[in-house]
């Protein structure tokens, strides 16, 4: 029944996790939530010896890393201004996620499609969207990414097979099955990255995307970033799943599925690349489940966040279980990174990333006139059909 | 002799043109390939295209529906058939967010040429809710069009011109139009080889002087009915518009017609409150109002949720015969 | 993972049953969709003797298929009068399928309640409901159930705790959990039934009900029937589901699930019966999947009855799957039953349909002044909240 | 001094005393027991009645609102909370159908005695999919009834009612209003030892004779803004009605203003095509015709999704200033 890929479900990450933990806690983690901590395990060498990762060169490395250090220079810029007023609206950061977005996108080529909800900054980055146009949105600028006209739960770059960026929990999840619907009637050899939160899954359209997905072969790859949470509210007191996880929903559409644990680039790399594989060969879904943490809040205005986690918890991923710590210890151990050159690497990041709040500072607000363009493309494109009729009212 | 055909064959017959001038049109639906449609719209499509062009979906019209939005962002052309355009009403979120407001959120960068069609109707004994009419509430979208023919060569030409829109286009016909029929020429008699209705365009299918009886879908067919009975019995000249479109609209023939009649009603088989006719006489008020001699009245289907028994069901929906009693109310 | 409650799958039913058939609906039919043939087997005299069923006296067996040929003649009489037309709209036959509302609604107590879709008459019947108020329902008259206004998808008897008829695919699947919710809110030891169809498994409402019903250990239990088709289109067609078959579904949300063959009412009874005592004794939530057939097309409209299944097909489940000729020929053999009980339970049954006819036919339509009723219970009830403010309109 | 509370205060102490005064009414929603919900609604709450009564539900609003519905049939009162109004496009269905039509389609067997409250309003820089005001479009629907208080007192009055209300009551809230204070008596200043403000009955809230400024919700606040502006510099002493109820609708206090005025502007954040102004704008046009001396007018949002950036989203929702101008236009 369904198509269990590996059996890197280690208990002991599990176990050895849980003994970390307060008790309430651990009532609250219980089944499905494990990272590893950043101390190597041999599971995490098989990881990195995975073709995918073994032929990665020391650049390709530091890359990796790179980005993952930049997403966190963005995000950690964008809520310094946030907390000074100069951002509203929600802010949703993706601190502590970084290795998710990062290291599943690096899997991609010219006809794989991202799209996400809307902690989406860190996918963006990934995808190659700028800083400056990125940063320029959540001020609400006429030069985001969006003119100004989405804020930061609604990056898109077409040009860069990134779709959203999308507010509505588990809304995107219909839409990435079309994308990957239309590679395949395309007849290219694609597929779409479509990410989710572990609250998600309890939205009625992504169950029907997922049976529409495994029904039709569609080359859509799910991937639930299980940060443990949605909101204030536990894993565990979201969602009813079995003991191997949320990922096993997949089993009832016999759908091949996989746990990852996210605090290592290498794992996910090793995990997605064989969803991407049977996506590009076979065009077939995939359900993967990857643990990981956000270390702040749900959003920037989530007061509670150190309430319904204990501070405990918390300290103990941002200490144990960061995938930028892990990698970087990794790299050092590895002798291809050294503790300065990581300090250079963060502070070049910084400055890009104040160089984009200064871009976005400086940059105009939009136009009241652009508040009727972008609604329709025949309009906006003053088409025939554009010209026909009334396309807007007044009171 | 001029070529007749039904509402629903004039529908089949612009989706197989479509689907002949785009190879990224696709039909998706419960029942729309093997089954040849629950009501036969497209009958004969999947054995003529096959199954990479029209797709029996399982009921998950969510799913579907936004499946195709995602689609259409990379070039697709869905057109989507719902079995009943109340079924939109489990795909709402993806009708109304997520095919009206990502061209907006992404400030233009992306567009969604999908196409949902389906009968919006009441009127056939199958309860409260099959029977729902929301031109009001997807017209009330910004991002959205919103077409609704009521005859056969409305029917081919809109839904081709929905088609090759670039924007979303929702669709709504009626069970009760498809076996009608009207003069729909083919296409060899046709100057541009093809029958395509613009979208934002109202048709006046009665000239009068009168009054304006305003309508939109089958309400159209009721008020010609009024217009006759007006004429023969009560010698009074009402000119009838048919909107055609909902959104776009075509507010000039609405005033030309209103400025030259001095009264108007407009009759819809939408749910009053809020419905598609309050947006249009609260317009027309506003805009002409020294040019009217009485109020805008309307005629809707009764403010309640359909009811099954046939007989009584029937009084629900505008009847000629109201119709005629509230003209003469203010003629 | 999850429960997996009997291994009464048995796969023998499956391949004895798939050679009975054409190829194409072979691979229609693949995996999930099994009933036996009407010879008895070892498993089905297991089920005759489960507990439930051992304690059912003479009397009572008799009653319930009684009950069954009273549903089929209800159903043959309404066909024949949609098709003389005086019946309009939409008519969903039970035919075939009448063992699994009888079967399961036998083992309800006060507390038990019931809700379906809109193939609605056999349950009707069997929570109690009387021949002539149903009937007259479908004819549109005022002395119907719903005094002509909700048809015959839409039959209500709160006071027998019947919830409906219910019009929308998979609509009623969350107010089923909210009836269970309702009965374990107020300290009652009940469930509530919940039926839905084969096609109706991928509606997202049903996916986001499973889930809280699991978390939430709600006494709800779902049945599945199974009769291999949602209009015309197979379940292999609809759904993506593992070799298990629909009900697994409930593994994703760790719930207790199981299979049952439809054509014996004793095994419905054995199986319902294990999930009305969990959710009575441990308030927890079933998902079953029934296996079932209908004789007649989707709707009496469905003019593709005979397309999309073949006649061999039909003539097989009719010939050797009905469940009431299993069940005749069981009491037969087991000496309560002749020939002659059966042909006059038959003509009682017939006659007591006519009699319904009649009722229906002499009975008047309802008044136009009804349009307004039954909208607002504080309108119907001439409150003060009823009233205050202008609750209809017109245009 | 008479005591002022915040809206959101207000909410909650409706809240707190509905959960003492009947026990079947139990409020789910994502977040309102632990976290004391979003917008801090129902703070302390959960500790002071526990599990059973304040219950935190999955992202499954289909879901949860479904099964209340179901719930309500056995009469439970479910006092749902919509973290935004918003997302009830994913349970439309169940709100639009199951709540709306069983009791039609019963008979009158059933009636579903369910609250859902929650913010519906733009104007907080969340963009298009947050920013939905459905007002128009549940009221569109019999067998719904449709509130939406202006300020603390109605919050806490309205929503008693509503929770002792038979039928479902959806309760549309606004976030940039929850910190605003008003006058609410406390019980023991009371008559009836509580506050309950009927559903259906609109509130005058500024006297006027020479034009009527009817709104509801936020457009209320800003509407009397626009009343003082006109007072002070232009002379002109406008009339402030705040329908408080949607549907059901208080024709009456309106027909009185406008047939004293003789002039009327709808304001609402709604927006405009099919939106609540234009009901009511036809209603008055069509009732109080030959009393008008002018066309009523209508100021809503803009026509277009919400806008992210906050100077410009704040340009799309109405403003004193545009009230001023056109009350001008038309006296
Ligand atoms: C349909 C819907 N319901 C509720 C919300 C409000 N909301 C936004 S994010 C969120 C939590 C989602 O959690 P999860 O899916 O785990 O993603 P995470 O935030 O952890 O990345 C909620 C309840 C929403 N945006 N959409
Ligand atoms: C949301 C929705 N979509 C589509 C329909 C139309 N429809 C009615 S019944 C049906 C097939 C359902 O099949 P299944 O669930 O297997 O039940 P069965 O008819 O076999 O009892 C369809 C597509 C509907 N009523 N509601
Ligand atoms: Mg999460
Ligand atoms: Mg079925």
């Amino acid at each position: 029944m369904g198509i269990k890929l590996s059996e890197n479900c280690d208990s002991k990450f599990q176990s050895a996790y849980i003994t970390l933990l307060s008790a309430p806690f651990q009532h609250r983690f219980i089944f499905s939530h494990r990272m590893a901590a950043k101390t190597k395990t041999s599971a995490q060498t098989d990881h990195k010896e995975a073709a995918i990762n073994a032929s990665l060169s020391k650049e390709d490395k530091l890359d990796l890393l790179r980005e993952m250090v930049r997403i966190r220079k963005f995000e950690q810029t964008s809520l310094k201004h946030y907390l000074n007023g100069s951002i509203g609206g929600f802010l949703h950061l993706y601190i502590g996620q970084e290795s998710v977005a990062v290291g599943s996108i690096s899997l991609l080529g010219d006809d794989d499609h991202v799209i996400t909800a809307y902690r989406d900054h860190g996918h963006a980055l990934a995808v190659g969207m700028g800083m400056d146009e990125c940063m320029a949105e959540v001020f609400g600028k006429a030069t985001g990414c969006s003119k100004g006209k989405g804020g930061s739960m609604h990056y898109f770059a077409p040009d860069k097979n990134y779709w959203g960026g999308h507010g509505i929990v588990g809304g995107q999840t219909p839409l990435g099955a079309g994308l990957a619907y239309a590679v395949k009637y395309q007849g290219k050899k694609g597929c779409c990255l479509c990410y989710l939160g572990d609250g998600a899954i309890n939205q009625g359209a992504f169950h029907e995307a997922l049976n529409l997905a495994a029904l039709w072969d569609l080359p859509v790859i799910y991937i639930i970033e299980n940060n443990g949470y949605s909101m204030g509210t536990s894993q565990a007191r979201s969602s009813a799943f079995p003991e191997e996880g949320l990922a096993a929903r997949a089993e009832g559409y016999n759908m091949a599925w996989d746990k990852i644990d996210g605090v290592s680039i290498y794992e996910i790399r090793a995990g997605v690349q064989k969803a991407v594989e049977r996506a590009h060969n076979e065009s077939k879904p995939t359900l993967l489940e990857i643990a990981t943490y956000r270390h702040k809040g749900h959003s920037v205005a989530d007061a509670n966040a150190e309430k319904y986690r204990t501070k405990e918890e918390i300290k103990t991923y941002m200490d144990k279980h960061d995938p930028i710590q892990f990698m970087k210890d990794d790299l050092i151990a590895e002798g291809i990174l050294t503790e300065e050159d990581f300090k250079a690497m963060n502070q070049e990041a910084q400055k890009e990333a104040n160089d984009a709040a200064d871009f976005a500072i400086k940059s105009p607000f939009p136009e009241e006139s652009e508040i009727f363009d972008d609604i329709y493309w025949e309009v906006d494109n003053n088409t025939e059909a554009g010209r026909t009729g009334r396309h807007f009212f007044h009171g | 002799m001029p070529r007749q055909i039904t509402y629903r064959e004039a529908l089949r017959e612009g989706l197989d043109e479509e689907l002949a001038h785009d190879d990224n049109v696709v039909i998706i639906g419960e029942e729309v390939a093997e089954y040849n449609g629950a009501y036969k719209v497209t009958e004969g499509l999947w054995e003529k295209w096959g199954d990479k062009r029209l797709v029996d979906a399982p009921i998950s019209e969510a799913g579907f529906i936004g499946m195709g939005i995602g689609a259409s962002m990379l070039g697709i052309r869905p057109v989507m058939e719902l079995m009943f355009y109340s079924f939109a009403y489990v795909a709402f979120d993806q009708m109304m967010n997520n095919a009206a407001t990502c061209r907006y959120m992404s400030g233009g960068l992306v567009n969604c040429p999908i196409v949902v069609r389906g009968p919006a109707n009441g009127g056939t004994n199958v309860g409260a809710t099959h029977s729902h009419t929301p031109e009001n509430i997807f017209a009330n979208m910004p991002g959205l069009k919103v077409v609704s023919p009521s005859d056969a060569y409305d029917a081919k030409g809109l839904i081709k011109s929905a088609i090759r829109d670039n924007d979303p286009v929702y669709f709504m016909e009626s069970t009760v139009l498809y076996g009608q029929t009207a003069e729909v020429p083919s296409n060899d008699e046709l100057e541009d080889g093809e029958l395509l209705v613009p979208i934002g365009r109202a048709k006046v299918k009665r000239e009068g002087t009168d009054i304006s009886l305003i309508a939109h879908g089958r309400a159209v067919i009721t008020s010609l009915e009024a217009a006759e009975i007006l004429a023969e019995k009560h010698n009074i000249n009402a000119e009838v518009v048919d909107l055609r479109s909902i959104r776009p609209l075509d507010e000039q023939t609405i005033m030309e017609s209103v400025r030259k009649t001095h009264r108007a009603i407009y009759i819809e088989e939408n749910k009053p409150f809020c419905g598609v006719g309050a947006q249009i006489s609260s317009m027309i008020m506003e805009q002409a109002f020294d040019d009217l001699d009485a109020p805008v009245l309307r005629i809707t289907s009764a403010d309640a949720p359909a009811f099954y028994s046939p007989p009584i069901e029937k009084l629900q929906l505008p009847q000629a015969d109201e119709i005629v009693e509230r003209a003469l109310s203010i003629c």
